[in-house]
């Protein structure tokens, strides 16, 4: 039962990150109509914010300590932190202890930013051409992204630890009397998650702005003929777009060390996700994420491993086929929306 | 010729000319020079580019004549492999049984997947021929290789060991893949001065192979089926209202396509017998979309080129080195020389796929519509805009767009 | 018979009232596809201009160039609204300029409602007619309000398109073929409309193919023909012309 | 007992009552208008005849079998072909490609696996699509993408596809909307030369009542879901109700 | 015989992976193989060449001709890995192909080589495969394996965690996790601990938590991390996460094994090594000669040391050298004899097998290249996550050096069996 629990909760857990980035990649996808195969890299730069503050505040001057060499037999140098410096050693520790949340603060104008530059450098040109063109290019972006950031930090993951307070287990059965222990981190990820998704689907849906954009994705140009600078909106939508796959990867850094394909990893499945949530829906690709989620949890236990041996793998996409031959379009998809 | 009209033969006669003296035409520069690691003229890569150019063309019979954008296409590829390294275990190296059970397998596989992943279009379509092929990908790496029932011999990929049957094997059968005892490996090397040429068995089986499907692709694309398969791609609604069933058709052109994969991948088996998972994976099917996006979707020729262009930075320029780099600029001052290498290093080598992905970028952003279309481009702009300001002029009245080609 | 464009005569009318909106040698293309081939025509403030030519003439295409959607592309010309320079505008900012294009094929939002596609048309500034009194003019539409757009009859439809120009404050109004599939009350029904809203003072540009029609409503007519203006008057000056109707207009 | 009989076909969308008992009976080798307001569920109707909607009760029979439940190419395979109201064409293929598709459908069914001859040289349907188009006056059009033409272009360029396949019951949603006074006519004219030729049965549903009064043999009017009356053309247009609800005073 | 060098020079091909998961690795390998070449041409210090027993080389390139090379990308794939060593041998002439960084890689590779009459050295590949049932004439293997590390690995678990112990496996699911699974479940079996479980994973995976999850209620107090790469990085993070190594099962404290180690994925897992035990082939803190000779010209010319990739692939390269020298042709046939064929012997191994090339001064003590199935025997280190590191290169501690002749075995072991090294193919 206590085993059961817990693979729900992981379920939950790994479909937060699938319902992020599959809501990020709706809002372009599903939405503007873009087929962004760079989404995953944006959730990957994300987590590199993560990296690259941890490594800002790491920066740190040498001292020689004579008593020690290093590995050639040279004397070793010895590195402090600037912050530990300056802040002295207690809060400059606390400060780089807590360089993972704190990246949020850089994550949020730095995605906006490269997502606003994106789609005014590159995707703006791409609303009217065909799905193909869109694919071959942002194919081609994410690689690049991903080869600058392999050419800057290696193809080696990097550990990115989740502050020391909220590092361990809780039991998070307590309450009703089991013994659940989860991964605190796991627990504050899921949270940030419902935050974020409550968030997005706030502002979609008490604000104009969503149907503006819905109906701007419908047809552009006769937005245009009612006095909307439509392009401005998509703009808008992709930098929230790329905010919010930033965000799930920034937060995603102490479950798992970034590497460089992490983003390549998620891409196929969020497209999955999405599409089994139906396109244009962003409730669709939010369910659509929890539940792959969770089936893959499930799937991956001992029990049904030794039961159907490699049935981890291809449930997902068992169910996949199911859901979209049963639904025609996905769980909740719009009609009309990329069915040509 | 060939019931072909006059466009389509010669275009046929200059791809046919292009793959047979492909040996000379892809090794211009001399042994040992500094530029010869750009050539391309050796068996395994001129290989690569027909077998690929086979799986691109077969693609674009489904995806820029019908509009289907599968995303599973590798999947094909795989099984053709696969059946094609089972007939070299069971029954010898003659390559031809593999190819044909290839053929047979990816048809039968191709009818299977598309007959349910055809109930959906658009998206729904892609990302159910995705799921397929990642299931797939996911039996041949792990489920069909464990030891009690090892069909695909995981992730090492499936090999002729020396105890398999063989029934077929003579005691003086050769013991590599041969078509009737012509080695597909066995090479013929003319050396002219400084330059080295090589003719290998293999590569001109596949060639010959190739223009056979080119050929076959040619005529699909100018016939009444392939005229509704451009109609399937406009308009499908149109269609059923004015008689025809389109499902019989989206169907058979995926399997066509897919045994044009299926094929494909035989021969790859052929030419080197061994079949991996990997083949069969997400990102090979992604690669074939890639070529044939960026030697331009419905288009005859286009997609050889993609696969072309694709293959040719994946094989040369993951192989050039600083070694070579400073080869390359030895001439200049040693402080220019470190700076250039510098400069060039993270494009080359480790670096193939940031060039390859910027080069995706800098096609479709320029040249919409693919390598093709660039072509044309040049071929007009070379031609002088004489013609074109009179085409303006009777632009008003016919704007005759040529149909694919 | 002369009816080659006469841009002097033009001039002269310029003169006599001041031009609202004025096309001064427009040439637009799709693609390369060369199709507007430099026309000139003023319209006055508060008058109903009939914009004619058989199929494919280009009236469609003058239209759209007038709205400045992206596609056909003008290459050269100049566009006056109400000394705004419209052809320095892209489609949003001429509408906020005032325009108002009623398109051809009325281009009601997939996925919005009836409600939705007015309430999308004010939005952005100037905001004209209220929901209650479009919905006063077009009782169909407000017993449908929360029916989606697309699935309203052809006539219906265009209603809507209509309501939804209304729905700003425009200063212009460029109708492409708005009777098109309505019933004759109907018809009848909008005519009267455009009638009202031209007594309140609204400048309109009237494409038809029901030349007659069209001619009873308008002040003046320009007629197109593969591109270019072949006759630039008055509605009553058409009618007479019995040239003019048979050649250009079949009736 | 007519070619097509549609008896109590009702269809519902929600709360909306589109068609409520529709009965009419079209006879061989006549041509059948329905007219009625905008929103009456003409389109509807036919939706329902040709498989793009199935109705929630009644039977439509032609030539003695049911429609209903046959998918959409069945039923053209029948002998039924049908004009859209907003034109349904192959945008991407040329103007000839287009009028030569509906040709091999008639030839070869609704598959034919013919991958290795070239359309090109099929001569019987060459020489049918080029007459047709001949016959549509497009013949100079032949070259053109489809999506690229004018809209009253491609309305006649649907109706050439349809006539070329020698259909027995010729359904036309709104064929003349948009069309040139001079195109109408000689649809009008072409639309009656080959009812003449060959037996063919037009159900035609227009707003333009010179077609309709030129072309019709009977008239059925609908008015929210259910037939007004039907009758010979001169009483029609006689009919005081027929009048109020749909011509107004213009007719 | 296939690609005789004709010229002034001799081309080798670096066939290692430069994209991919394994990127890093690869580069470590191609900076030991620029480092070879160097040393082999006479430039740089000269490396291991000095403390090398056999003193074949001088310095002047190989067999007097100067050495060159090509490099290539496996991708960590069968197929481009294939392509890559197709190229070399069919474009650039290549006699020697080396490198890779997994084990169907290297299998694959060595089965081409095979066929095309080139010698393949093993860079990275740890399967008991690779020397057992899919051993090749024309292929080399100096790094360790599976059978090996559980030799050396058991006894030091037994010792620091008792005899009466649960295991559970999660075990990447390829050739190398397998064998290796195996391995260590028999020797840890031997010593009398018990394995309640064994989960292969898909080698695609990134997230374990769902692997992890069953572990806590399985009864089991030991875990053993099968996997490499990345997914050793992620396993072991969130096995840390999960807070598995904090769990008390019966009294005894849960504990983490993660078998085969590197320098390079322990800098991923970072803080999450510590105390972990596992084995490595070489170490960068060996004090031996060849060690610290090699560890100060590449120290000296890239600013930090070696990693044990780096270490196989250079000594591989100097091993082909002395070898082609040695025998005074590049004739795979005769390098296989020089290889392989001598009869010389590891001391106080008894066995008929204990036949082959016995050489030293390379790192790892005296080391016997077997004849029967082209497997290096030397000793094999235990090594545990260092709990104070002074400095980021400081992260395992070797503890202890387990000698040649515990990780000993028949070529016909059960483990080994099946294969046929067949006969060397000179080639055209
Ligand atoms: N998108 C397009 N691309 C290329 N050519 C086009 C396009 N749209 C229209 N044309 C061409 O431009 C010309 C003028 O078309 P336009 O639509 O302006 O005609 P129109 O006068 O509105 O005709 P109609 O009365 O049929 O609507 C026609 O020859 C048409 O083929
Ligand atoms: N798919 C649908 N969903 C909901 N309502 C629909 C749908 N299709 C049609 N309707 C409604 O059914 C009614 C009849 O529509 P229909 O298109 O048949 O009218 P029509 O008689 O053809 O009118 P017009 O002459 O304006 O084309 C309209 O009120 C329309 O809004
Ligand atoms: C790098 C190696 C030591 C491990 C590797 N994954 C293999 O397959 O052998
Ligand atoms: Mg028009
Ligand atoms: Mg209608």
């Amino acid at each position: 039962m206590d085993g059961f629990l817990l693979q729900v909760l992981n379920g939950l857990d790994k479909g937060s990150a699938y319902a992020l980035i599959a809501l990020g990649l709706t809002l372009i996808f599903g939405t503007l109509g873009v087929v962004n195969f760079a989404h995953g890299a944006l959730f990957m730069i994300g987590a590199f914010c993560a990296v690259t503050l941890q490594r800002v505040l790491n920066l740190s001057f040498e001292t020689i300590d004579e008593t020690k060499t290093d590995f050639l037999g040279n004397p070793l140098k010895v590195k402090t932190p600037y912050v530990e410096s300056w802040f002295g050693p207690e809060v400059g520790a606390t400060i780089i202890d807590w360089a993972v949340p704190l990246s949020i603060l850089l994550a949020i104008p730095v995605m906006l930013l490269i997502g606003l530059a994106m789609e005014r450098g590159l995707i703006k040109h791409f609303y009217k051409r065909p799905h193909a063109d869109q694919i071959l290019v942002t194919f081609g972006l994410a690689i690049v992204l991903q080869e600058i950031i392999k050419l800057w930090f290696g193809a080696n993951p990097i550990q990115t630890p989740p502050p020391e307070a909220l590092m361990g287990v809780a039991n998070v059965g307590a309450i009703v009397g089991l013994d659940l222990p989860y991964p605190i981190w796991r627990i504050v990820y899921f949270c940030f998650a419902a935050i974020i998704i409550f968030a997005v689907f706030a502002f979609l849906q008490f604000t104009t702005f969503g149907m503006v954009v819905r109906a701007g994705m419908a047809d552009r140009e006769t937005v245009g003929l009612l006095g909307i600078n439509i392009d401005r909106r998509f703009t808008i939508m992709f930098g929230m777009a790329a905010a919010v796959a930033g965000l799930a990867g920034v937060m995603y850094g102490p479950i798992n060390p970034p590497n460089y394909h992490m983003g390549m990893d998620f891409l196929v499945l969020s497209f999955v996700v999405v599409v089994v949530g139906g396109m244009g829906s962003l409730p669709g690709a939010v369910l659509a994420g929890f539940l792959l989620g969770i089936l893959e949890s499930f799937a991956s236990t001992t029990w049904a491993t030794t039961t159907i041996p490699g049935i981890n793998q291809i449930i997902i996409y068992l169910v996949a086929i199911i859901v979209l031959l049963t639904r025609p379009r996905g769980l909740m998809g719009r009609k009309g929306v990329m069915e040509e | 010729m060939f019931g072909l009209d006059k466009k389509d033969t010669s275009l046929l006669i200059i791809v046919a000319i292009i793959t047979l003296l492909a040996p000379f035409i892809l090794n211009p520069f001399p042994e040992g020079s500094a530029m010869a690691q750009f050539n391309a003229g050796y068996p395994d890569l001129m290989q690569r580019f027909v077998i690929f150019g086979i799986f691109a063309v077969g693609f674009n019979i489904l995806f820029g004549l019908t509009g289907y954008l599968s995303f599973g296409h590798a999947a094909f590829l795989g099984v053709g492999s696969y059946a094609c390294v089972w007939m070299f275990k069971l029954l010898g190296y003659n390559i031809l049984p593999g190819i044909l059970l290839s053929l047979v397998v990816s048809g039968i596989f191709a009818l299977g997947i598309g007959y349910v992943s055809l109930r959906r279009s658009g998206i729904y379509f892609s990302i159910l021929t995705l799921a397929f092929a990642q299931m797939s990908f996911a039996l041949a790496y792990s489920v069909l290789s464990n030891p009690k029932f090892n069909l695909t011999n995981g992730e090492t990929g499936l090999q002729v060991y020396t105890d398999d049957p063989q029934v077929l094997m003579g005691p003086n059968s050769p013991t590599v893949p041969n078509l009737f005892g012509l080695e597909m490996n066995a090479t013929y090397k003319l050396e002219l001065g400084p330059w080295l040429f090589q003719f290998n068995a293999g590569y001109y089986f596949c060639a010959i192979v190739m223009l056979l499907v080119v050929y076959l692709a040619i005529r699909i694309f100018r016939s009444p089926f392939g005229l509704m398969l451009r109609a399937v791609k406009s308009n499908q609604q149109r269609m059923g209202y004015t008689g025809l069933n389109t499902r019989p058709y989206t169907l058979a052109a995926f399997v066509i396509s897919g045994m044009y994969a299926g094929l494909a991948g035989g021969l790859m088996a052929s030419m080197d017998p061994l079949a991996g998972a990997e083949r069969m994976q997400w990102t090979a099917s992604g690669e074939v979309v890639l070529m044939t996006i960026l030697g331009g979707a419905g288009t005859l020729i286009g997609p050889i080129l993609g696969a072309g262009f694709i293959k040719y930075f994946e094989n040369i320029f993951s192989k050039i080195n600083d070694n070579v780099l400073h080869q390359w600029f030895a001439f200049m001052p040693d402080w220019m020389e470190n700076a250039m290498v510098f400069i060039v290093h993270p494009f080359i080598g480790k670096g193939w796929h940031l060039t390859l992905g910027l080069l995706f970028m800098l096609v479709v952003i320029f040249l919409p519509g693919g390598l093709v279309e660039g072509g044309q481009k040049l071929m007009r702009w070379i031609r002088g805009d004489r013609r074109k300001k009179k085409a303006a002029e009777k632009a008003k009245s016919t704007t005759t767009t040529e149909p694919a080609e | 018979m002369n009816v080659k464009p006469d841009f002097s005569k033009n001039a002269n009318m310029a003169t006599t009232a001041p031009a609202f909106l004025s096309v001064w040698d427009m040439h637009a293309y799709y693609g390369e596809s060369y199709i507007v081939q430099g026309i000139s025509f003023n319209v006055h403030e508060g008058e109903i201009l009939a914009l004619l030519g058989r199929n494919g003439a280009g009236k469609t295409t003058t239209l759209r160039s007038i709205a400045r959607l992206d596609n056909p592309e003008v290459r050269h010309g100049e566009i006056w609204l109400d000394h705004q320079p419209l052809h320095k505008m892209r489609s949003h900012e001429a509408a906020v300029a005032g325009l108002g294009l009623v398109p051809e094929d009325r281009r009601i939002i997939a996925g919005l409602t009836v409600e939705e596609n007015l309430q999308l048309a004010q939005i952005a500034p100037p905001i004209g007619w209220s929901l209650e009194r479009i919905y006063e003019l077009f009782p169909r539409l407000g017993e449908r309000r929360r029916q989606e757009g697309v699935t309203l009859s052809g006539g219906e439809q265009q209603m809507l398109s209509i309501a939804r120009a209304l729905a700003r404050d425009i200063k212009v109004l460029l109708l492409d073929e708005p009777y098109e599939g309505l019933a004759p009350v109907i018809v009848d029904e909008i005519e009267k409309t455009l009638i009202h809203i031209k007594e309140q003072g609204m400048t309109t540009v009237i494409v038809e193919q029901n030349a007659v029609r069209a001619l009873g409503l308008a002040d003046r007519a320009v007629i197109l023909d593969t591109g270019s203006i072949v006759f630039d008057g008055s509605a009553a000056e058409v009618l007479e012309n019995e040239d003019l109707r048979s050649e250009y207009l079949a009736i | 007992m007519g070619i097509l009989d549609i008896k109590d076909v009702s269809k519902r969308f929600g709360g909306l009552q589109a068609l409520s008992d529709v009965t009419l009976s079209v006879k061989e080798n006549s041509v059948h208008a329905i007219i009625g307001p905008n929103g009456a569920g003409k389109s509807t109707l036919l939706n329902c005849l040709v498989g793009k909607l199935i109705p929630d009760t009644g039977s439509v029979m032609f030539d003695g079998k049911s429609v209903l439940g046959r998918s959409p190419y069945e039923i053209n395979q029948m002998g039924i072909s049908r004009v859209f109201q907003t034109p349904e064409i192959f945008g991407d293929l040329t103007v000839l490609e287009n009028m030569m598709i509906p040709c091999f459908a008639s030839r070869d069914g609704a598959f034919e696996l013919n991958a290795l001859s070239q359309f090109m040289k099929q001569r019987d349907v060459l020489e049918t699509a080029e007459a047709m188009l001949v016959d549509m006056n497009m013949a100079d059009k032949r070259g053109m993408h489809a999506a690229s033409m004018s809209r009253g272009d491609k309305r006649r360029l649907e109706i050439g596809m349809c006539l070329s396949q020698n259909p027995r019951l010729l359904l036309l949603d709104e064929p003349t909307a948009g069309m040139a006074r001079a195109d109408t006519n000689n649809t009008i004219d072409l639309l009656k030369e080959i009812k003449e030729k060959r037996d063919i049965t037009i159900a035609i549903i227009e707003h333009d009542m010179h077609v309709v009064f030129s072309l019709a043999d009977r008239i059925t009017v609908l008015a929210q879901g259910t037939p007004l009356v039907e009758d010979d053309p001169q009483n029609i247009r006689g009919n005081p109700k027929v009048r109020e609800a749909y011509l107004g005073e213009s007719a | 015989f296939t690609n005789e060098p004709t010229g002034s020079s001799v081309t080798l091909g670096f066939n290692v992976p430069q994209t991919g998961p394994y990127a890093d690795e690869g580069a470590d390998e191609l900076r030991a193989y620029e480092l070879a070449v160097e040393h082999l041409n006479g430039e740089g210090d000269g490396g291991m060449l000095s403390t090398f027993s056999s003193k074949a080389l001088q310095g002047n390139g190989i067999n007097g001709k100067k050495v060159e090379y090509v490099t290539g990308d496996t991708q960590t794939k069968s197929d481009a890995a294939r392509a890559s060593a197709k190229s070399m041998i069919e474009k650039d002439g290549a006699i020697m192909i080396t490198g890779g960084s997994s084990s169907g890689v290297a299998i694959a590779v060595q089965g081409l080589c095979q066929e095309a009459g080139v010698i393949f050295m093993a860079g990275l590949t740890h399967s008991n495969d690779t020397t057992g049932k899919d051993k090749k004439a024309n292929g080399f293997r100096h790094f360790f394996n599976g059978y090996m590390s559980g030799a050396a690995l058991a006894p030091v678990l037994a010792a620091n965690y008792g005899n009466d112990r649960k295991a559970y496996h999660l075990t990447a699911d390829y050739t190398w996790g397998w064998t290796q699974q195996e391995s260590i479940a028999a020797a840890t079996e031997a010593l009398g601990w018990e394995t309640v479980n064994n989960v292969l994973t898909p080698l695609a995976a990134t997230d374990f938590s769902s692997y992890i999850a069953p572990v806590l209620n399985s009864g089991a107090d030991v875990l053993v991390l099968n996997h490499y790469g990345g997914n050793m990085v992620n396993s072991l993070t969130n096995a840390v996460q999960f807070g598995l190594r904090d769990k008390m099962v019966d009294g005894k404290q849960f504990e983490i094994v993660v078998p085969l180690y590197s320098r390079l994925m322990a800098r991923g897992a970072g803080e999450n090594v510590k105390g972990i035990f596992g084995s490595t082939n070489w170490h960068w803190s060996l004090t031996d000669e060849g060690s610290k000779a090699f560890v100060k010209s590449f120290g000296t010319k890239y600013g930090f040391p070696p990693s044990q990739a780096a270490h196989t692939c250079y000594v591989q390269t100097l091993l082909y050298a002395d070898a082609v020298t040695r025998a005074g042709s590049f004739n795979p046939c005769a390098v296989e004899e020089a290889l392989v064929g001598g009869d010389s012997s590891l001391p106080g191994i008894s066995s008929e097998a204990n036949r082959g090339f016995l050489f030293d001064g390379l790192g790892n003590g005296q080391t016997l290249y077997r004849a029967d199935d082209h497997q290096c025997f030397k000793d094999v280190l235990v090594v545990r996550g260092k709990e104070n590191p002074t400095s980021e290169f400081d992260l395992l501690e070797v503890v202890e050096v387990t000698p040649v002749a515990q990780v000993w075995y028949e070529p016909d072991h059960p483990m080994f069996a099946g294969g046929n090294l067949g006969e060397c193919n000179p080639g055209a």
